[in-house]
């Protein structure tokens, strides 16, 4: 297994308990579009919509790979790595 | 001495001698300042404490949109530019009058049509800066796209609960507009509103303050200022955490502010493209568009 | 249903409902801040903000405590509680207008003395939670040396040209006091004020409308919310960056909260402390305690 | 040579030339006490005494050590090693 921490944000924590960090251990050898779809099979019990379509996130979530823009490392395409943070932000509308 | 005593008033100099005693601003930022003309789009929980704060920083023109809303007593735990004695009446007439409060020499235009497709290009010509104040998914594709047609800097806030998000966009030739970030609007259903989901107050007053705080940079034309483009602020007022994450550059791609390989798909005026159906499309219901 | 209907007038659910519907708030926070008092000391930068958003969110009873200034034109540009009316007049009173005209139920009590050592436990006594909106070191260290006496939470915030910082103090039996974190004062000359420095409007403001945040999630007790204690808020508003940085512990041999070896050093009462000698001994010129 | 960031923030940053984040090479086998009077003797030219009475920092500046207090961490005695980021922040006390 590999040990990664993963952050959810704007909303997305609702998905998870309310949690805005966990550190979990996930399937070694996993690309990014890989642990999307594991998350939504294994942390996310109802509304799996409103994370992704298996393994494309859904529209309106922010991807940081370590604190960057995830379309600057290869999207869902990136080979996740033991200590990688990966963070879930839902961007906000209201005013 | 004699220039400065020239240019300003004795009420302008004291009025705002403590922000031209910054060594950045000084008596030019001042003068830059009240050359420029700014747009504040939704006289709500972020557009109050941001339009209060240009106005009384002394900004040349300022302009504010709403769609025509009256002040229902709900909004004010947050959207502190307005009174108990103002509620039913017009938003933007009662955040005018609380800026006249405190800045009577104020220059400020009023318009309660809300942004509209149609008329967008024309609402925001007119302007040098532009304050996405506003609580909606369609309103925020259709300021972005205009500002993108038009190359106006974008300051874009917005909050809901305990969370808020700040980014400026279209400032500069390497900046992302918003459409740049998100090709693919949020399904409908993933949409929360204050209104449905609540914010508490202060909340969405600590982003409007911050959009504040980048148009100035903008409009003075702050020596060494950063402004917060290709990044993003996040605020989680429930655990007092904050970070500014970095993000993408302007997408050569982009249908708003570049060059789609389908040159069809190129949005030249917001008036022209089918806002209703580009949000509903993002439905969870329907299968996504592969630019996301 | 019924049971908010006996608690709360239409008047009052309307008011506050987008902060109700915030499931960690509801009715029940809303009824704890209802119960609750706030004093913010200061009615300038910081404190008009965090007074505007306190009154509006139903604070229970609201303390202002200024030392009598009155006014001034240059206080406009970032001081949004005030009016140009208002200038000459008294700035607690000013403030208090401006506070009733969003929330005419508010309950409001204001003092002109400023904070002083002598008084300083009882003036803060009575109420629940302090916000530090002050411009000078001697005011910090009598309010938060009066908060530890009392161990009262202390929400401290400070600003000064494009920079602002934010931190609560004595909170928990963990959480320092400020003298924890300074035991030693600055040298007077090191100390910028807004008057001589200059400071950017909405940097304040968006420190002072934090403070508010983190006064509400105090006052209303909200499940799950983590207040910025043993951290501080580092806002740059130049270059748009934020960071939250760890602070300390309590310091067990602090002189205000902890049991300091030299027992006499203790600091029970503010009035028994001389805090115009302890300020000045920190000039340069001078050599420095052994405790920083 | 060691290899740091130093970070000046709060009005420091005046005091070396506006510079709020330098990456600077300093003298090997400092410890934090040695790189305070380092700074005040090399990148410093004027009003040291805001900065430092010697290897002493002025009161009312928080000194971090990799984002953590320098409380937690030996303060003057702690050994620097490369790649350490030092901040230097001034408190403020308007409002
Ligand atoms: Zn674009
Ligand atoms: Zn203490």
């Amino acid at each position: 297994m590999t040990s990664v921490v993963l952050e959810f944000s704007g909303g997305l924590e609702l998905l998870v308990d309310g949690k805005k960090r966990l550190e979990q251990e996930v399937p070694d050898k996993l690309t990014l579009g890989g642990l999307i779809g594991w998350i939504r099979s294994n942390l996310i019990k109802e509304r799996h919509e409103l994370f992704s379509q298996g393994q494309r996130i859904r529209p309106g979530v922010l991807v940081l790979i370590n604190d960057v823009d995830w379309e600057l490392e290869g999207k869902e395409t990136y080979n996740l790595s033991s200590g990688d943070c990966i963070s879930f932000i839902s961007t906000l509308h209201g005013g | 001495e004699n220039g400065v005593r020239q240019a300003f008033s004795n009420d302008v100099l004291e009025r705002y001698s403590r922000q031209m005693l910054l060594l950045r601003f000084g008596v030019e930022g001042q003068k830059r300042l009240s050359q420029k003309s700014v747009l504040v789009i939704g006289a709500g929980g972020l557009g109050c404490p941001a339009a209060m704060y240009l106005a009384s920083a002394g900004v040349g023109r300022l302009g504010l949109l709403d769609r025509g809303d009256s002040v229902d007593r709900s909004n004010l735990h947050r959207q502190i530019g307005h009174t108990d004695a103002s509620v039913g009446a017009d938003k933007c007439l009662s955040l005018r009058d609380s800026l006249m409060r405190i800045n009577p020499g104020s220059s400020i235009c009023t318009l309660s049509t809300g942004i509209t497709a149609k008329f967008a290009l024309q609402l925001i010509l007119p302007f040098d800066i532009v304050l996405d104040c506003t609580d909606n998914v369609e309103s925020r594709y259709i300021i972005s796209d205009a500002c993108a047609a038009l190359r106006k800097p974008l300051v874009s806030g917005s909050a809901i609960g305990f969370e808020g998000q700040l980014s400026v966009y279209c400032d500069s030739e390497e900046s992302p507009c918003y459409r740049c970030i998100f090709p693919s609007p949020p399904p409908p259903d993933c949409v929360g509103s204050c209104d449905t989901a609540g914010v508490l107050g202060p909340v969405p007053g600590v982003i409007g303050t911050m959009q504040a705080v980048e148009a100035l940079k903008l409009a003075a034309e702050i020596e060494g200022a950063e402004v917060c483009s290709r990044r993003m602020v996040l605020y989680d007022g429930l655990s007092c955490e904050t970070r500014v994450i970095r993000l993408r550059s302007r997408s050569k791609t982009c249908r708003a502010c570049g060059n789609p390989e389908d040159s069809s798909q190129r949005i030249v005026n917001p008036a022209e493209f089918d806002y209703g159906s580009f949000t509903l499309a993002g439905s969870c219901a329907t299968p996504q568009s592969t630019d996301q």
